[in-house]
């Protein structure tokens, strides 16, 4: 298969465009078949919530690499902080869709009261917490929560999410100065948008890979390509287990490409573990249709329930 | 075929064509701001945008949290005068360390190096979405010394208000320039206002200089109380003004705008308090240490003597505020006309 | 052969006293700050840093413009209890988005997260450097929602104040500690203070937790006047009052110190206000939206039928100030004389 | 001659410990001479104004390559923006020996009224801006004034001089970064002190070099080492020359040897070059003499006037 404008540099590839797995041996622990289902929920779970008209409502479609990895592989203790777009994290962690629902809604009767930012979901049970206002914030504040954990000694960790134009700003650089110094177990995970045309300067992307420049300050990284999910949960693997461990902070870049760009289907996520599923004969569309149906199951009754409960209260 | 229907237009793109006008008008102004080239988050550079002769001045950034904002000052350094778009009034807060050395600028050379650069940014509550962007920052921004604090309080007078700001011609050697913050209430963003009232030059409802926009201006006119507003409390206190005076029997109150809040002058603001000796001030945001407290204090200083009722401040409650609280950033007009009524009574 | 001739002791070594008492009676605390490995800036970490039990909580950092304050409260929320020790009060202004973020947290999770953390920052003028480092920020740092503040002004209490500022105890499910910071005013960081008051676990002097520490301390008690202080200024007004008690004829004034300035609770102040009836306030740096303004704000609107003199602030200059001119960052005792004896002649 | 622990790693070597030129050629142009004239001026300048006792006060012996190049290299329209060790920048470039110490003291009738940082010299006519107190402000000040220089188009450039502490700053981070986006002609000199032992991570020295962490993001970078007065010379040369041209921003790390640490002869610029001038017999101890008696008649006067001065008004 040709390489298109679509496809990223400088990234290890386990899952390829096709649906092939180069290293079988990388995902001997996985099942694939419901690592597939919580990638589908999330995709299903986006588009549900973009029906919702939300004010600064944003797709996340394409991503779902990153939130499923997340969600999957944290431990209970481990923290995650997550922005905008990132509700299938919460998702993947077990997450209440009722509660979930609340959230996305900014309803007073949610955990928060519906303080959270527009789009960010948390939860104190699960460890998730919210975005932050100023740009990097929760980055540093990650650094401080995982500081902490090595300090009580408990072999936990803290994953921050975030996008590539946090990049640019002085709280990414000095987040990642803090992580190094004080050697904390936090993974931070930098969903990189690219757009086949480049990205405008402004975007935040200068110079080479995000990875390559924290790898500049000395920081252990991997840069992989958002359409090869089970790449994505390799690196956030190691990465996530070297802090488990006592190794320090590390960087994953993620280039994401935004299901809405209309790119070709081998850069949807999805599409390329059910190519991979398919070829093995674990795929059929039944399948499909019933997992897809039971999110959509999950978020009307939710939903229908709450509107219910809200026209109780007025 | 075309006849004008069209009475009135968004105040977006009112500013859109102030700022093209004021870049065309002296090639030393430069914008900038997040996804300037492209219109601007707010579609202020719009009209510039469109402008091939304007469009090499637009100065998109990268995003940053502090070093913008410094950025600006050392092109206004340079000799340029710069305008900074900005988001939310909340990233004039972010780049704090950056606005305050900018403001020490002039200070710090004896007058020796000017600024003449201005931050225009959206502020307090209106867009519903709670937090940082329905927060009045003006609290905060009066304390940073050297800088120059402006709001406006009626939609109308928006493109007016951005043009005087954007004015630094009073600049000379010996003369420095500090540099200067418009806050744009919200709510006004989303208002509208005359179409024709644009900012063409020699447009004779602009003025052409700073010095042509007054500190404060009286905006209703009576014997029984002065009611101190700026910012988006201004609506509230005009309608309070209104429904007094509509009342029976009738309140007549002197409403004034403040329009500069640092430096602050005081005089002006003490004359009228003396005139009627019963005054209610309202502003956004909290009142505990907001800026409504130094007028109190000013007052109770030098207006004792006439001062023959408790002197009310009408303002938000304290926050943050969740979105769909908002409403709590601000004054009521009900709760301006009850200290209104209150003092008056007394 | 050792008699005790030394009957005082330098306030920086009474803090770091305070400080290694504070690590070894709580190992959820911990010491950020520039070089608190090697002593720290100004030594406040010597004496935990020979300390081989506490030396691994000494937790030295590079310089960062924000990151660090964010990095506390991170520790925070990790459910430790960091004491962050700044080089000047400027610092926390550097990192405001920081300390506006720490603060609103308890709030954005509907207080589901706590943040024990202390802040301490030398303040006001003192060391003759001026800029930065002659700013009283006060004034600025009230504003940040959710934030306690703290100061001091007598030398004899600093060790107690940050004794008690960095007790969290009353930390509890439901019940979320929000960020403190306490300020110390330089020219006390200077002095001296009784060698045998230390913060030893233990020692009467010092009070066990913070609900010990009252938000305001009536320092002097008279019917003439009420005077309000805090900080810096604190000394200059006892000084003016106790000139005031000696003149002939004496006045007797009240002095209330402020030691919490946010969340501020006015009810006190109001009752010590209506007492008297005759108002000064004093403060260092600028009066104008200066803190004094929103006491004399309340009294104005809750005191006014006990008003019968105007309400006199006595403050700094507005700055900022070169190196050699740091005594205008304060109010002198003097010019708190002439306040006193205007309102009470009124 | 073998290399000690105080040699630094990573740079070219243009005027080697020993004082041998590597490439005669590269300063050509350059009167050796008068050169060393400008270091000595600048070592005695360090020597009397510790004597003055002043506050805040930190010696830059050992720095002289720096603020000599800077000095000597600039052009009239170009700017700089100094720190708190950078006075001998302002004697290069001719600010007149009274109003320098007046500066340095702080004094009410200098240019700017006692109102620079403690050790920073400025001067409007110069074109030198003094230090600002937040870590890393002047960098972004530098940008803004070198991108305005830029949209004049006149083909000018700023300098700002910064140390190694300011590398883990936001504000260093995002000044590079606007710098890049803006293709701004300035050139960043930071001054990197190193301890043979190493530094401690708090001083800011992390992961590899400044330079190459700079030259990550796509700066256009070098690395010298401050004994080498000629390879900075050389360095800052480029840049300069680079930012004149039009082709954009540069960073120039400079490893320092403060004197004070009491470094083997050889880490000493001022002695570095001294040998070469030696090796050329374009040096005698009556030469140096004269230089040294020079400035330290021109540095007592000067302080002598003012005291007078200071006696007649009070
Ligand atoms: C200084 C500043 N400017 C603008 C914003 C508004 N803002 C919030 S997130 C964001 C986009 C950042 O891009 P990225 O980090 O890539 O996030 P993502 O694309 O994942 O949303 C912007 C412009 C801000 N928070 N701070
Ligand atoms: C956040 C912050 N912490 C501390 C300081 C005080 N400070 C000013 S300069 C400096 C040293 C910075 O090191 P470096 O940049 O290497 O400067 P140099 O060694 O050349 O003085 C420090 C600690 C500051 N300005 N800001
Ligand atoms: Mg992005
Ligand atoms: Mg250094």
């Amino acid at each position: 298969m040709q390489a298109t404008a679509w496809e990223p540099e400088g990234v290890e590839c386990l899952l390829d465009a096709s649906g092939g797995l180069s290293d079988p041996a990388a995902v001997s622990g996985l099942d694939l078949r419901d690592y597939y289902k919580k990638l589908v929920a999330a995709r299903i779970l986006d588009l549900k919530l973009g029906r919702l008209q939300l004010p600064m409502w944003a797709s996340s479609a394409g991503e779902e690499a990153v939130s499923v990895a997340v969600g999957s592989l944290v431990g209970t203790h481990d923290w995650i902080y997550v922005g905008n777009r990132d509700a299938a994290v919460a998702l993947t962690r077990g997450l209440a869709m009722p509660e979930l629902i609340r959230q996305a809604l900014g309803h007073p009767d949610a955990e928060m009261r519906g303080r959270n930012l527009p789009g960010s979901i948390a939860s104190t049970e699960l460890r998730i917490a919210g975005a932050c206002e100023p740009l990097g914030m929760s980055l540093a504040l990650a650094v401080g929560q995982a500081h902490g954990q090595k300090l009580f000694g408990r072999g936990r960790a803290t994953i921050v999410l975030f996008g590539e134009g946090a990049t640019t700003s002085g709280m990414f650089h000095e987040a990642m100065v803090l992580a190094l110094a004080h050697d904390a177990p936090v993974v931070f995970v930098c969903k990189s948008q690219l757009w086949p045309e480049g990205a405008p300067a402004e975007a935040g992307l200068l110079g080479d890979s995000v990875a390559e420049r924290a790898r500049g300050l000395g920081l252990w990284t991997r840069r992989c390509d958002g359409a090869d999910v089970l790449g994505v949960h390799r690196a956030l693997g190691s990465a996530l287990h070297r802090a488990h461990e006592g190794s320090g902070p590390a960087l994953v870049e993620v280039i994401v490409t935004p299901m809405h760009q209309d790119p070709p289907a081998e850069r949807d996520p999805i599409e390329r573990l059910r190519r991979l599923l398919d070829a093995r004969s674990e795929w059929t569309q039944p399948f499909q249709d019933v997992v897809e149906a039971e999110l959509h199951n999950q978020f009307d009754k939710a939903l229908a329930r709450l509107s219910a409960e809200t026209r109780g209260v007025a | 075929m075309s006849v004008e229907v069209q009475s009135s237009q968004p105040t977006t793109e009112r500013l859109a064509t102030v700022i093209a006008d004021l870049l065309a008008t002296d090639d030393r102004r430069c914008l900038l701001g997040e996804d300037v080239v492209g219109g601007g988050m707010l579609g202020l550079s719009k009209v510039a945008a469109n402008d091939p002769k304007l469009r090499g001045r637009l100065l998109g950034s990268p995003l940053t949290n502090a070093a913008h904002v410094a950025h600006a000052g050392g092109l206004a350094l340079a000799g340029l005068w710069p305008i900074v778009v900005l988001p939310s009034s909340g990233a004039l807060l972010e780049a704090l360390p950056s606005l305050r050395e900018l403001a020490r600028q002039p200070w710090r050379t004896a007058g020796h190096r000017s600024l003449p650069v201005l931050f225009v940014a959206p502020d307090g509550p209106g867009f519903g979405l709670g937090g940082d962007a329905a927060e009045s920052v003006e609290s905060t921004l009066a304390h940073v010394p050297g800088l120059e604090l402006w709001t406006v309080g009626q939609v109308e007078d928006v493109p007016a208000a951005l043009h005087a700001a954007a004015d630094f011609s009073q600049e000379a050697p010996g003369r420095p320039c500090s540099p200067r913050v418009l806050l744009l209430p919200r709510r006004l963003l989303l208002g509208s206002g005359p179409r024709g009232s644009t900012a063409r030059p020699g447009h004779p409802d602009l003025p052409a200089t700073l010095a042509a926009r007054p500190e404060l201006q009286r905006l209703r006119e009576g014997a029984d109380a002065t009611l101190f507003a700026w910012g988006d409390a201004l609506r509230a206190a005009l309608a309070a003004a209104d429904a007094c005076a509509a009342a029976d029997p009738a309140i007549a109150v002197t409403v004034i705008e403040l329009a500069r809040l640092a430096p602050l002058d005081p005089a002006p603001l003490i004359a009228a308090a003396r005139a009627t000796g019963k005054l209610v001030i309202a502003h956004c945001g909290p009142r505990t240490y907001g800026l409504g407290a130094e007028l109190a204090g000013q007052f109770a200083d030098q207006a004792i003597l006439q001062l023959d009722a408790p002197i009310r401040r009408v303002c938000g409650e304290s926050g943050p505020f969740a979105g769909h609280e908002e409403h709590r950033a601000s004054p009521s007009a009900a709760a301006i006309v009850d200290a209104i009524v209150d003092v008056v009574r007394f």
